[in-house]
C-alpha cells in the first residue's frame, strides 16, 4: 500500500496532495495542464524534493530515500532513453543495475520489448526511433525495473491506434497482479479502463477523489465533469429533475438528492441528440432547447459539439458520428436543436467544494 | 693535471656522481663529464641543469647532489647560508659580457657607448639576473644610460632577439656568444672587465664527498681547454 | 570571418617556425640518445598523469557540478589555483608540500619514500598543472547536460556509482575527449614546475620540453627543431586518441 | 574519494606554500610600483586577450563542432598546436612571424608598425597561447548539446548568423564561462611566450608573471608573496566573473 | 501550392513519396508508428537531406535553400522550446528573426499566446512550465513564426480535455485563410475535422489517399481501416451484402460494387451492439454474430471492445458507453452476441494492393 501526503512549494505553484493506493491497485490521476500531476509523481520517486512529505510504501517509510533505493518506476512524459544505449541496453539497464548478469538482463530486456512489439528495434538507437517507438520502449524499460510502486505518466500520448490499445492491454495485463500503480493520464476513459480509483488535482490540490466509475459517473465540481467529458447545469433539485438559474425546467433521474436541495444535472454528452433548428420534436425526448453550434472537436470517433445559446444551452456538448454531422450540414453558426432524453440526465447534490 | 684516482686499480662499484649546474655550463659540463666518466671506470655523472637560484632551492628543500656548480656568486652564497654545502666553493671559471649584433654588424657598433643611439633597439637582461647586475656595474662605471627596450629573464631570452633580428645588439655573456657564433657576431668591449662574473664550484652536504671533490679538482685542473672552448675566462 | 583570423594566428607561427627551423637537422636530432630518452620520458609521465588526472579529476568535476553544497563556489576557485600559479611557482609549492623538509615530505622521509627528483616527482607535477584543465573542461558540459538521463538512471535503481559509470561518464565522452586532450598536451609541454619540483635529471626527470630548454642553452635552432618534434607527437596522439573518444558517444 | 584525493592534490600545495611564504611581507611587496605596475599591466592585457579570444575563438569552436567538412580533423588538431608548444617556442614562433625580419613582420614594418617589445605583443603572445583552451572546451560542449535547437530556430526563420547569436551562444554560457575561465588563467599565467615575443619592459610589457620570475632570482619568498598575488587575482576574477555566466544560463 | 516528391534512405528505412497539397489546404498525414511521418516532414524543412527531392511551395523551388529560408514552420513532436528564453521570448523568436521591433514582436507574440491561453505564462522559463503548457507555447511560437507552410506533428498529444479542444479550434481558424498545412497526427477524427485531404503512410510509401471523408468512410486495405477505427471483413460481394470467407453472409449496403467481385464490408465499430449471450434478438438488425470479449479499451469517450470468436466475429470491435460496459458487467472472457444494423454496413470493392 502507498500512502503520501505531500507539501511543496514550486515558484508561485503550491501542492498539497495526500492519498493512498491499496496494495496492487491504481490510481488515476487527472487534472488539467499545469495542475502539479507530474510534480506529484516526481516528489513520489524523490527526484523533487518536497517541502514536506509522508510518503510510505508497504510500511516503509520513503520520504528520505534517494531515488534509486525507492524501488519506484517512472515512465515520464519525456521518453528520456539513455541516447548512447541500444534500446536493448536501455531496458537491460534496470535489471544490469540490480545486479542481474548481462545474459539474465538481456533475457529480460528482451521479454519486454517482445511486449511491447519493439523487438525488431533492439539493437538500435534511440536516435534512430519514430517518437513513438521511443515511447513504447520506455514503457518497456520502466517494466523490466519491475517496481513496487510503478508511476506512468501519460503513457499513451504518442501511440498510434495499434500501439495504443496493444500497450493499454499489456499494462492491463501487468497491473493486474502487478505492483501498486499511479496513473497519469488525460483521458477520463483509460482511468476507467484501468484504474480503481481516481484523484482529480486542480492547482495542486485533489478537488475530487473516489472509486473510478462513481466519481465519472457523479462528478461533483464543474471542473470534474468536464474533466469526464459529461455536461453539467446547475440549479436546484426538483422531485423530478432540476430547476435551473434561469427558471428553466429540466427533467432527469434524481439520485441521492432531495427536492429543494442546491443539485447538479449531469448527462454524457453522446445522450445529446441534434436536430436542425426548424424541426419539431414530437419524439420522446423530455428536454429540448435551441441552441448555435459554437464549435465542432473531433473526440475519439465521434466529432464534438459545443454550443452556445439561452439560459442552460450555453456551453453544452453534444457528441456525434461525423456522418451525423455530415448529412445535418452542422458548422460553427448553425442553428440546432438539441434533445436529451431524461432518463439518461442524473440529478446530484451539488458538492460542497 | 693530478688525476685523483688510481689508474689501474680494480674495477670500482658503479657509482652515480651528480652535478646540479648552471644552465650555461650546460655544453661545456657535458663534455667534461664524459672526460671525467671515461678517467674513472665505473662512474657515471648525471647533470641537473637549471638556473643557479632554482638549483639552490631545490638543494635547500633536500634534493640529492654531490656537487654544485653556480653561475654566479650570489646564489652560491645562498647556498652556503642555507647549509646546503660542504667545504669551501672555489671559483673555476669566469665570464664577461659582449656586445651581441646581427650577422655581419650592420649597424657598425664599435663599443659600449655605440648603445645610446636613438633608433636602436637594446636588449639587456633584468638588473636582478646576474648578466644584467654586470650590464648595471658596466654603466655606473662608463656613466653610459642604456635605454633597452626590453630586459630579459636570461641570456639566451636576449640572443634569441638579436638572433631574430628584432633587437640591434644585446648584451651577452661571451660565452653565450660563443655559442651562437655563425648566428650572431660579437663586440668585445674593455669596459667588460670592470663586472666579471664567477662561476664557483663545491661539493653538496651529504652527497659523495670523495666523488666530488675527485669531480671539482677534474674540472679546475683538467676542465680548462673545454670551459676556454665555450668562452669562459681563467680565474 | 574571425574563425579564419583565429585560425590564422595559430597557422602562420607556426608556419612560420617550419619555415625558419632547419628541417633536415630534425633526423639527426631525433636519433641523439638524450633526444629519445626524453621522448620517452615525456610520453610516458604524460600518459601516467593523464591518467591519475582523468580518475582523480572526473569525481571532482561531478562533485563540481552536480553537488549543491554552499562553499562549492569557493572549492571551484581553489581548484582553478594551478591554472594561474606561474608553474615555477607551483614546482615550489609541490617542492615545500614534498620535498625533505616539507610537511608531508618529511613523514615520507621517515617512511623512506622520496618523491622529488624522481620520475613520479614529474607526474606530480604534471598532474599538478594539468589537472584544473581536465576538471573545467567537464564541469562546462556537466552543467550543460543538465542531469536528467541521470535522474533517470536512479528511478531505474540505479546505485549512485552506476549511475556515474554508466550514464553520466558515456554522455560525457565528447566533453572528456576535449579534457583529456587539453590536459595531456599541458603535461606533455609543462616544464616550470617540472625543473623546480624534479628537476632535470637524464632518463628520470629531464622530459622533452627540458630537453629542448637544455637545447636552446647550446643553440636554439636545434631547440626549436626539437620543439617541433613535440608538436609532431601531441599532433599525433590527439589525431589518434580524440576521434576515438568521440565516435564512442555517437 | 577520488574526489577528496584530486583536491588535496590541488589544495595542498598551495596550503604549504601559504603556510611557508611571508604573509606580513605581502603588503609591503604590493605597494612597490613595480609590482602595482605588473598587476596592472597583468589585469589589461589578460582581460584585453580574453576578449580577442572570446572574438575569434568561439565562432573558430563553432566551426570545428559544426561543420562537416572533411579536413576537420587535420584543422583541429592545429588548433591544439599552441598547447603543446613550449611557450618559449610559441614565442619564438611570434617573433619569426611578426618580428622585424619576420614574413609578415616585414610588412608591418614597411608600414612604421612595430609590434615586438610593445604591450599589444603581450596580448598576441597571450592570445596565441590562450585561445585553445577556450576553442576546445566549447567544442567538447557544443557536441555534447546536439544542435537540436539551432535547428529549431532556423525553421522559424533565423539566418545563421540570428541562430548563432540568440540560440548558439546563449546555450553555450556555461561552457563559455569555463572557457573563458581557462583562457585568462592561462592568459594571466603566461610567461614563456611573452618574454620571448614581448620582451620584459617595466609597465610595457612586464607582467605580474614576469616580474615573479624577476623576483624569483634575487629573493624566492618574494616571489612567491608575489605569486600569491596572483592567485588572489585570478581568483577574484573568476569568482566575480564566472557565476554571472552561469547563472545567466540558468 | 505545395508539391513534393521525396526519396530517402535512413538507416534500412526507406521513404519514398509524392504528394501535392492545394494553396489553403490541410493535408492530414496518417500513420502508425515509424511509418516515416515525421522523417517526411524533417525532408520538408530541410533538416534532413533527402536522397532525391523536388519540393515546390507556391512555385518556389525548396529543395536545395536552407531552412530558414524555405517559410516553412515545423511544430515537432518534442516542444523544444528554447531553454534560455523566457515563454514570451520564445514566441517573439520568429518576429525578432524577421526583423521585427522589439516592440511588435512582443506584441505579436502576446496575440499568439493569448489565442492558446498561455499569457498567464509568459514570463517564465520553459523548465518551470508542465508538459502539456510546453506543448501550447511551442503552438504559439511556430503560428507566430506566419510560415507559408505549416507542419503539425501531434499537436494535440499532450493536451488536457480543455486544451485540445481548444487548440483544435484555434487551429481550424488559423487554417480557414491560412498557410499550406501538413498535419500529422494518429487520430483519423483530427484529420476530419482539419483536414480536407488525408494521405496514409506506411513503411514510407503512401499507401492510399483521397477526400478526407471518402478514405475514412471507404478505407481500401486492412491497415486503413484500422487506422480509420472501422471494422473490416473481406469476402465477395454478393447482391445485398457479402460473403464471408468462411461461408456466412453479411447483410449490408453495396457501394460500387457488383455481385462476385471481391469485396470488403465496412462498419463502424460504434455500429455494434452488444448483448448478454443468453438473450435473443427480436429486433431489426440484420446481423448477429456470437463472441467472446477479448479486451476492453478506452478509446475517446467511448469503450472499444475487441473480441474474438467463430468465423467473421474475429477480430471484431465495438464501442461501447462506459455505462453499457458496466451494465452489462463485461470484461474479457464474457461471452456476448454482437449485432450490426445492416444500414450501418457498407460493402467496397477489395483494393488492389
Ligand atoms: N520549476 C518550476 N518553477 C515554478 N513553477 C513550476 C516549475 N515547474 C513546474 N511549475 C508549475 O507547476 C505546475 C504543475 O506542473 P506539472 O508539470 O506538475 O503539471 P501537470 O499536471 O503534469 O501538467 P501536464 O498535464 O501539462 O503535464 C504548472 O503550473 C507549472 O507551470
Ligand atoms: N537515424 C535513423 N536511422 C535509421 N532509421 C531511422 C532513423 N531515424 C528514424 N528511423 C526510422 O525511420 C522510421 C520513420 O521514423 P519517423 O520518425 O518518420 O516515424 P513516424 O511516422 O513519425 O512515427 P511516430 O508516429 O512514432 O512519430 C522509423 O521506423 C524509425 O525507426
Ligand atoms: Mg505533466
Ligand atoms: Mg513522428
Amino acid at each position: 500500500m502507498l500512502r503520501a501526503e505531500i507539501e511543496l512549494v514550486r515558484g508561485t505553484f503550491e501542492v498539497s496532495v495526500d492519498f493512498e493506493v491499496a496494495d496492487g491497485h491504481v490510481l488515476a490521476l487527472l487534472g488539467p495542464n499545469g495542475s502539479g500531476k507530474s510534480t506529484v509523481l516526481s516528489c513520489l520517486t524523490g527526484l523533487l524534493d518536497p517541502g514536506s512529505a509522508d510518503i510510505r510504501l508497504n510500511g516503509r517509510a520513503l520520504a528520505g530515500l534517494p531515488p534509486h533505493a525507492r524501488r519506484i518506476g517512472l515512465l515520464a512524459q519525456d521518453p528520456l532513453l539513455f541516447p548512447h544505449l541500444s534500446v536493448m541496453d536501455n531496458v537491460a539497464f534496470s535489471p544490469r543495475s540490480r545486479g542481474e548478469s548481462r545474459d539474465k538482463a538481456r533475457t529480460v530486456a528482451r521479454h519486454w520489448l517482445a511486449e511491447v512489439d519493439a523487438l525488431a528495434l533492439a539493437d538500435r538507437k534511440p536516435s534512430q526511433l519514430s517518437g513513438g517507438q521511443q515511447q513504447r520502449v520506455a514503457v518497456a524499460r520502466v517494466l523490466a525495473s519491475e517496481p513496487d510502486l510503478l508511476l506512468l505518466d501519460e503513457p499513451f500520448a504518442a501511440l498510434d491506434v495499434d500501439a495504443a490499445p496493444a500497450i493499454r492491454g499489456l499494462l492491463r495485463r501487468v497491473l493486474r497482479d502487478g505492483p501498486t500503480t499511479v496513473l497519469v493520464t488525460h483521458d477520463p476513459l483509460d482511468a476507467l479502463a484501468l484504474a480503481d480509483h481516481v484523484a482529480v488535482l486542480d492547482g495542486g490540490r485533489i478537488v475530487e477523489r473516489g472509486v473510478t466509475r462513481e466519481v465519472l459517473a457523479a462528478p461533483r465540481t464543474g471542473f470534474t465533469a468536464r474533466i469526464a467529458g459529461l455536461n453539467l447545469v446547475s440549479g436546484t433539485a426538483t422531485a423530478d429533475g432540476l430547476r435551473t438559474e434561469s427558471g428553466h425546467l429540466i427533467a432527469g433521474m434524481p439520485a441521492e438528492v432531495s427536492a429543494g436541495e442546491p443539485a447538479v444535472a449531469v448527462f454524457a454528452p453522446s445522450a445529446v441528440a441534434v436536430y436542425p433548428h426548424d424541426d419539431d420534436h414530437p419524439g420522446s425526448p423530455r428536454n429540448t432547447v435551441h441552441a448555435v453550434v459554437a464549435a465542432l472537436e473531433p473526440h475519439g470517433p465521434v466529432i464534438r459539439l459545443r454550443v452556445t445559446g439561452e439560459g442552460w444551452a450555453r456551453g453544452l456538448t453534444a457528441d456525434l458520428t461525423p456522418a451525423a454531422v455530415a448529412d445535418l450540414d452542422l458548422e460553427p453558426g448553425s442553428a440546432v436543436t438539441l434533445s436529451i432524453k431524461a432518463t439518461t440526465v442524473s440529478i446530484h447534490p451539488a458538492a460542497g467544494t | 693535471g693530478s688525476d685523483p684516482a688510481p689508474a689501474g686499480s680494480p674495477a670500482p662499484e658503479a657509482k652515480t656522481l651528480t652535478v646540479f649546474a648552471a644552465a650555461s655550463l650546460t655544453e661545456s659540463f657535458t663534455a667534461l663529464g664524459k672526460q671525467f666518466e671515461a678517467a674513472h671506470a665505473g662512474v657515471t655523472v648525471k647533470f641537473n641543469f637549471a638556473g643557479s637560484s632554482a638549483l639552490v632551492q631545490q638543494l635547500t628543500q633536500g634534493a640529492k647532489a654531490d656537487v654544485f656548480a653556480s653561475a654566479d656568486q650570489a646564489n652560491m652564497d645562498k647556498g652556503v647560508k642555507g647549509g646546503v654545502i660542504d667545504g669551501q666553493p672555489v671559483v673555476f671559471a669566469t665570464n664577461k659580457l659582449t656586445i651581441a649584433v646581427g650577422k655581419g654588424n650592420p649597424l657598425k657598433i664599435a663599443g659600449f657607448a655605440d648603445l645610446t643611439k636613438s633608433g636602436l633597439k637594446v636588449v639587456v637582461c633584468a638588473p636582478q639576473v646576474p648578466c644584467g647586475a654586470a650590464e648595471q656595474k658596466v654603466e655606473t662605471a662608463t656613466k653610459v644610460d642604456v635605454k633597452p627596450v626590453s630586459e630579459e629573464q636570461d641570456v639566451k631570452a636576449v640572443l634569441a632577439k638579436v638572433q631574430s633580428g628584432d633587437a640591434d645588439a644585446g648584451l651577452v655573456y661571451v660565452t653565450d656568444a660563443t655559442a651562437a657564433a655563425g648566428k650572431v657576431d660579437k663586440v668585445d668591449f674593455p669596459e667588460s672587465s670592470g663586472a666579471i662574473n664567477n662561476y664557483p664550484i663545491a661539493a653538496v652536504k651529504g652527497g659523495q664527498a670523495d666523488l666530488a671533490k675527485a669531480f671539482n679538482d677534474y674540472i679546475l685542473s683538467g676542465g680548462r681547454p673545454e670551459l676556454t672552448k665555450a668562452g669562459f675566462g681563467a680565474p | 570571418m574571425p574563425a579564419g583570423v583565429a585560425l590564422a594566428l595559430v597557422v602562420l607561427p607556426v608556419a612560420g617556425l617550419l619555415v625558419r627551423s632547419d628541417l633536415s637537422r630534425l633526423p639527426s636530432l631525433l636519433v641523439t640518445p638524450s633526444s629519445l630518452h626524453a621522448l620517452r620520458l615525456s610520453l610516458v609521465t604524460a600518459g601516467l598523469s593523464t591518467v591519475v588526472c582523468v580518475v582523480l579529476g572526473v569525481p571532482l568535476a561531478v562533485v563540481l557540478a552536480r553537488s549543491g553544497i554552499k562553499g562549492i563556489r569557493v572549492l571551484r576557485a581553489i581548484v582553478l589555483l594551478p591554472l594561474v600559479l606561474p608553474p615555477v611557482v607551483g614546482g615550489l609549492a609541490l617542492l615545500y608540500l614534498l620535498g625533505r623538509k616539507g610537511f608531508l615530505g618529511y613523514v615520507l622521509d621517515l617512511a623512506g619514500i622520496q618523491v622529488p627528483f624522481t620520475t613520479a616527482a614529474v607526474v606530480i607535477a604534471q598532474t599538478f598543472v594539468a589537472m584544473p584543465f581536465l576538471v573545467v573542461s567537464l564541469e562546462g558540459a556537466l552543467r550543460n547536460g543538465g542531469d536528467r538521463y541521470e535522474r533517470v538512471a536512479s528511478t531505474l535503481g540505479a546505485k549512485p556509482w552506476t549511475v556515474f559509470r554508466r550514464v553520466t561518464i558515456p554522455l560525457l565522452l565528447p566533453a572528456l575527449g576535449s579534457g583529456v586532450v587539453l590536459s595531456f598536451a599541458r603535461a606533455l609541454g609543462e616544464f616550470g614546475a617540472t625543473i623546480t619540483f624534479a628537476g632535470s635529471l637524464e632518463d628520470v626527470t629531464r622530459t622533452l620540453p627540458l630537453e629542448v630548454y637544455q637545447q636552446a642553452e647550446v643553440d636554439v635552432d636545434s631547440a626549436v627543431a626539437l620543439a617541433l618534434l613535440l608538436i609532431v607527437v601531441a599532433v599525433v596522439v590527439i589525431a589518434v586518441a580524440r576521434p576515438k573518444a568521440l565516435d564512442a558517444a555517437g
